[in-house]
């Protein structure tokens, strides 16, 4: 394992100081919590928009803090949902009267802990709701299953909720446009390489030099399939296909897309990558609205990629291309 | 046979240092079929769990437990924390007021598992810790005092029968039947859970 | 060796198709050519920005084109300076008629095919002016060797000279403002892992699992010590002090500070010595007036960080803090 | 001997055949000592120069040299494209008008030098190219014809010499000492450039 830490064990607090450190005029560390919240949180009337889980998975989330997105962020030890107490101190934090929103993304640890800090909430007299993203179509969607994983997907919820709030949505309208976002987006991953967490010393999975692993999670969760690695065209096709499955895509659709590394992927391949994709969805007949290239949803050092599709219309659109001051998504 | 404070904290302390002495073979387990934090999330929630009943004194042991379940819920995270935290403070309410011994404490685990399964949205058979759980408060209703014997050995075979068992909860029903083969890594936490709880009444004996 | 790419060959080319289709209104890329300028160049009556070199730096440089920064970049084939009739194709699409500045890193190739490019455009008529830039410390810098190698400093000059020229700066102004920042900016890097150029296809050096490189260049060019791995902490004080010692940094001095990634390594590391290295400059009485944590110059799928500090006046402060639109650098 | 305008074509093929089964060996040796392009350049621009010169007919010796420099110019990149560039520059500004005796062609490569040594600001004895091209010159200036072993093993000779040079000059330099015990990719290519040239004079005796 080669990384650049102090204690294994306190690396989320270390980043934590690190980050405020670099943002001391946008955000704020809640004391003795691992919640980041804006610097002027909590604002008066305005829905507040929590999020978080795991840490491992920089920029997301407290780099998504801003105005237009986040009002406060709940960071986890590495790949391990925050406790109950840590998100009900996110969602104080961004509680200013209007009531505050959550986006979850679907793991059993994340539902269960930030349930729970909801109810603790409510006991208090704040106002929650929720969405629960699901973009990953990797995993099979079933009622008999946990259902499928939230993953980069996630950011455009951010970003949406985020834009409704700032608009002055309440908390019900920022819920409806939450879960027409989560309706609408899909994503899929691969990876090149596993991640190490930085306590387990040992990299999650192990591939051969010329093996790739697709339908990865961002947790260093084995993905579904195990094969040779192909070219970019090749990987791009695959997810991209995969992606375009599951929901209808019709000629002349608007869409939004993230070109996602998975950490350690350079800059370079994931335009190559973005190169393909942007011709097979030229070919579909959509309307590429939007494009978003880079790291936003990563898992630790592992390299690979995802790529996310989001279906637009038109309330959607307009809070998509709205601005934002989140440091990792500036609009 | 009745349980005291002394005893849920003995039977804490002995859950941590198996935890601890197997941090890595339950991270190791969930790197198999899930995200590799299982061991270090339980590890620095039995610590804070000793560190938190070493510095208190307890009247009962409905008050020891609560303290226990409410410092898993806010320091083990991921999914463990809210199922372990769950199961201890439902033992805690269900045995507030009362005296720990077979009867009540029985009552009380069943209670746990009703909270586990409430809270996990779950049931037997999916590959997760309920199927340590169930299968030890099924036993243990056949008999009408502590059994550790019993207790050790029905937690571990259930424990090893996960194995066969296609994950359709947790990170590791993402694998579908990939999962099976494999340990289910709360079940083998859960296992350590009530071995600690059979030495705990052996040594109290 | 692990990419996702298609023929190695192509990479850059591969790239760039992606990069404009990723940034559609805001970039164009010259045709017949690897020279990428903004969608609206040339800008008349501003001097133009051009910057450039070798690919397999991204974001750098093409990122760094927008509003109060580049007009335009030269991008050569990986590592590779790019040639002489790029680099004044790219001259020729910045000119709007009050002379074209060049941003120039400190390479052998880079300086003589930039050199060429400048002849080309003065013969045509166009009005050149340069800056090299070679804040790394890692070298020696002496006039009997090729002197300090260009590395993430140049961002800063990107930067203010940008906003320089932005606020109608003449070619002359622009230039001076560039030696000055050129002058106050220092940097350090070091790497846990090489990297692999594609079509060479085997890493640039090997380190052992427990071996670091002290002072690496952005190609890959092995540093100038290799150690164990030390902690975050002790990596931040040693390129941290290494660049405080090479210029005089005085009590109550403003810095801005680049704490920048090499490609692979997670933005996790690199806030965890953002940590230590904020402490460090407070120590010494420094005012930190900005921070940018994130991967800016990189080296391919190295990993591994820089630290660079520029010491700021009252004249670079506002410069710095302009408004930019560049995708890679939003202030 | 006077070289013809096919004889600039058959060496810059024999150049190129070279170059291109020495990729990788250039590659690696830039590796160790530069950034690992040397021969992926080198490559990429000679096979240009050998397309370039097929689809045209020449003249002159002059003119092929020209549309050489030129497309190494523009197809090399890095620190070599424009070294090689302005050398093949020289030395055909040198022989416009001019048969390619030997007077006049040695004469050229002297501009070329020259060239050279402006274009990097080195000298001699730096470890660049220039320690190829100085030593092979000087040589040639003891004879008066072409004299295809001289040329070839002046050329590897001096080649082998840059093994103990520390670099003062191009991406070599950083390394300081350390550069010490490596060839100079360039004066490798450079003694490629040179043995194709004795080879092309032997064909042509
Ligand atoms: N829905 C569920 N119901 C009951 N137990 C579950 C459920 N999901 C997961 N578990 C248990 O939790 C364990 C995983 O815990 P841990 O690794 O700490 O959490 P996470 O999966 O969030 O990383 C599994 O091995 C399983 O026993
Ligand atoms: N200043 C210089 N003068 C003469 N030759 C040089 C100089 N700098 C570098 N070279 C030559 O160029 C070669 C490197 O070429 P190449 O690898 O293509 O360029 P780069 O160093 O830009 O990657 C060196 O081996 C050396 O022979
Ligand atoms: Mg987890
Ligand atoms: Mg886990
Ligand atoms: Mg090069
Ligand atoms: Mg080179």
């Amino acid at each position: 394992m080669k990384k650049i830490v102090n204690n294994p064990e306190y690396v989320v607090r270390d980043m934590l100081e690190g980050l405020i450190a670099a943002h001391p005029d946008a955000l704020k560390q809640i004391p003795e919590t691992t919640v980041v919240a804006r610097k002027d949180a909590p604002l008066q009337n305005k829905v507040g928009i929590v999020s978080g889980g795991g840490s491992g998975h920089e920029p997301a989330h407290a780099g998504y803090i801003g105005d237009g997105m986040l009002d406060a962020a709940v960071c986890g030890e590495m790949f391990t949902s925050p406790t109950p107490d840590q998100v009900f101190e996110g969602i104080k934090a961004a509680d200013g009267g209007a009531g505050v929103f959550l986006v979850i993304k679907n793991y059993t640890g994340d539902v269960m802990n930030f349930d729970m800090a909801a109810e603790l909430a409510e006991a208090e007299g704040i106002e929650v709701e929720k969405v629960i993203v699901n973009d990953d179509v990797a995993v099979e969607d079933s009622s008999f299953t946990t259902g499928r994983r939230g993953i980069a997907g996630t950011i455009f919820v951010h970003k949406i909720a985020g834009a409704k709030a700032a608009a002055g949505g309440s908390l019900q309208e920022v819920k409806n446009i939450a879960e027409k976002v989560t309706a609408n987006v899909r994503s899929m991953g691969m990876a090149l390489t596993p991640c190490t967490v930085p306590a387990a010393g040992k990299p999650s999975f192990v591939l051969e030099d010329d093996e790739m692993e697709i339908g990865i999670g961002i947790h260093g969760e084995p993905g579904i399939e195990r094969k040779r690695v192909t070219s970019a065209d090749e990987i791009a096709e695959e997810l991209t296909n995969k992606v375009l499955e599951d929901i209808e895509f019709n000629r002349g659709d608007d869409v939004a897309l993230i070109v996602n590394g998975m950490g350690a992927t350079p800059e370079m391949e994931l335009y190559i990558l973005n190169k393909k994709i942007n011709e097979i969805l030229l070919d579909r007949g959509l309307n590429i609205h939007k494009t978003f290239v880079g790291n936003y949803m990563t898992s630790l050092e592992m390299s690979g990629c995802s790529v996310t599709l989001l279906k637009l219309d038109e309330e959607m659109k307009p809070l998509l291309d709205a601005e934002s001051s989140a440091p990792a998504f500036r609009i | 046979m009745e349980l005291t404070a002394h005893d849920i904290i003995t039977w804490m302390k002995k859950t941590n240092d198996k935890i601890q002495s197997k941090k890595e073979y339950l991270t190791s387990l969930d790197q198999a079929i899930g995200d590799g934090d299982h061991g270090i999330n339980m590890a620095r929630g039995f610590n804070e769990v000793v560190v938190k009943l070493d510095d208190s004194s307890y009247e009962s042991v409905s008050d020891a437990l609560k303290d226990t379940a409410m410092t898993l819920m806010s320091k083990v995270g991921g999914a463990a924390g809210p199922l372990y935290g769950t199961a201890f403070l439902k033992l805690s309410t269900s045995l507030k007021g009362k005296s720990a011994d077979y009867t009540h404490f029985l009552n009380g685990l069943e209670e746990s598992l009703a909270g586990l399964k409430q809270r996990g949205k779950s049931q037997e058979g999916e590959k997760t810790l309920i199927d340590v759980w169930a299968p030890v408060i099924e036993k243990m209703k056949e008999s009408d005092d502590f059994d550790a014997s019993l207790l050790k050995h029905t937690a571990e075979d259930s424990m090893e029968k996960t194995k066969d068992i296609k994950a359709t909860k947790g990170r590791a029903s993402y694998l579908g039947d990939r999962s099976i083969g494999h340990l289910d890594p709360g079940s083998v936490s859960s296992f350590y859970v009530f071995e600690a709880l059979a030495e705990t009444i052996e040594g109290g004996r």
